[in-house]
């Protein structure tokens, strides 16, 4: 399993703040096209991604029990 | 009291608290940044501000700020609270505090902060209007998203 | 509670309510400087120290300050309180506050205040050390006098 | 009548924090060399002046009444 958290306008579009998803062996460039797809989000590619509160590139490799975070630009100070 | 450095809080921010954990018998001057909640930003008014974070995350890329000017200013001791949820116009959304033997170190190793806050830490702020509300997206607020709740595009 | 915004003080300082008097809603940001004792200043430990002032002038100058920030950045507001008398490692020796709706303007404007206090502003310092005393007097501390209570030669 | 204010090293070295004089028709530079002469003070020259709480020039005059204080190089902040 891989838990997914949205932040923001993320997570209003996704309509939940966190899901899980029985996917494996996905890179976090093809796990962002598969949420995109499947749960009705645009524009992913902007956005960062961070994999076990790391900032992740998109090439990486998600694994079994990963927390991923999709980041969109930040604005706090 | 705590000691933490670099910290998340749902609670009123104090400064003093803040500026107190990095003073110290070597530093001659601490530098506060005290970001509060603007009521007009370019003509618009604000009624409140809303900030959500990554918690876990936001914490660790505070201390990474933390690492970092350590490694350019090795004299500079820096402590950071953000707050998170509702706050009203006025109210302190983040202190920086920074302590140095001299002056220019604590005035550089603050701005730095700051400019690193709205680079790399998880926190974003949604802006309360009298019609209507908005996530707002661009890490240096240079191309905030024109309207409701849209994101920006990438292309 | 007093509204002066300049002021000279016997009593300790409080920085929470010098940044109070410029907190306003149209500020995003305030910064603060905060002039700590240090304990070692090149290797030599300071006992305490002693600030004396020529109080009327030092206010009045301290106003020039805010005139002149007023002047190059109209949208900064600020205030100084510094303090005379005898001060321990650690007391706090200046606060400076200036807030403004943007940062940069809040970081330049206070970074300006301290180098024109060290500049116009009448207040001595006097040091305390182990094996003496000593009246600091270069505006930027660039040369110390030498030794004991002489003050520099002009030639 | 004049009043004359002494502070940090001066001070000590005049022995005293202010002294009144019946001298006028003095500029600023010439009351320095007359306080140098008569109040053992040294090297007045790199000092600056205030009169009346404002900062003086050497050729200013100073006038029956006034205020004039030494001021060393300043060490505040």
């Amino acid at each position: 399993m891989i838990k997914i958290l949205f932040f923001a306008h993320l997570q209003d579009e996704a309509g939940t703040a966190a899901m899980e998803i029985d996917k494996s062996g996905l890179t976090v460039g093809e796990l962002k096209l598969w949420v995109q797809e499947n749960h009705g989000l645009q524009g992913l590619t902007s956005v960062m991604t961070a994999v076990n509160e790391s900032f992740a590139n998109e090439s990486d490799l998600i694994k079994d029990g990963d927390t991923v975070a999709f980041i969109p630009p930040v604005s706090g100070g | 009291m705590s000691q933490e450095y670099f910290e998340m809080t749902k609670n009123p921010i104090s400064a003093d608290e803040v500026t107190d954990k990095v003073a110290r018998r070597e530093a001659g001057a601490i530098t506060a940044f005290i970001g509060t909640v603007r009521e007009f930003t370019k003509g618009k008014r604000t009624l409140h501000l809303e900030y959500q974070a990554y918690e876990p995350m936001a914490v660790k890329m505070l201390e990474q700020i933390g690492t970092e000017i350590k490694e350019r200013w090795p004299d500079a001791i820096t402590a950071i609270t953000h707050r998170i949820g509702k706050l009203e116009i006025s109210d302190i959304a983040v202190v920086i505090a920074v302590s140095s033997p001299h002056r220019k170190t604590a005035y550089e190793a603050n701005e730095y902060a700051i400019e690193r806050i709205k680079q790399i830490v998880p926190i974003w702020k949604k802006e309360h209007w009298e019609d209507g509300t908005m996530w707002i997206g661009d890490q240096l607020e240079q191309t905030p998203y024109p309207e409701g709740n849209r994101r920006k595009r990438a292309e």
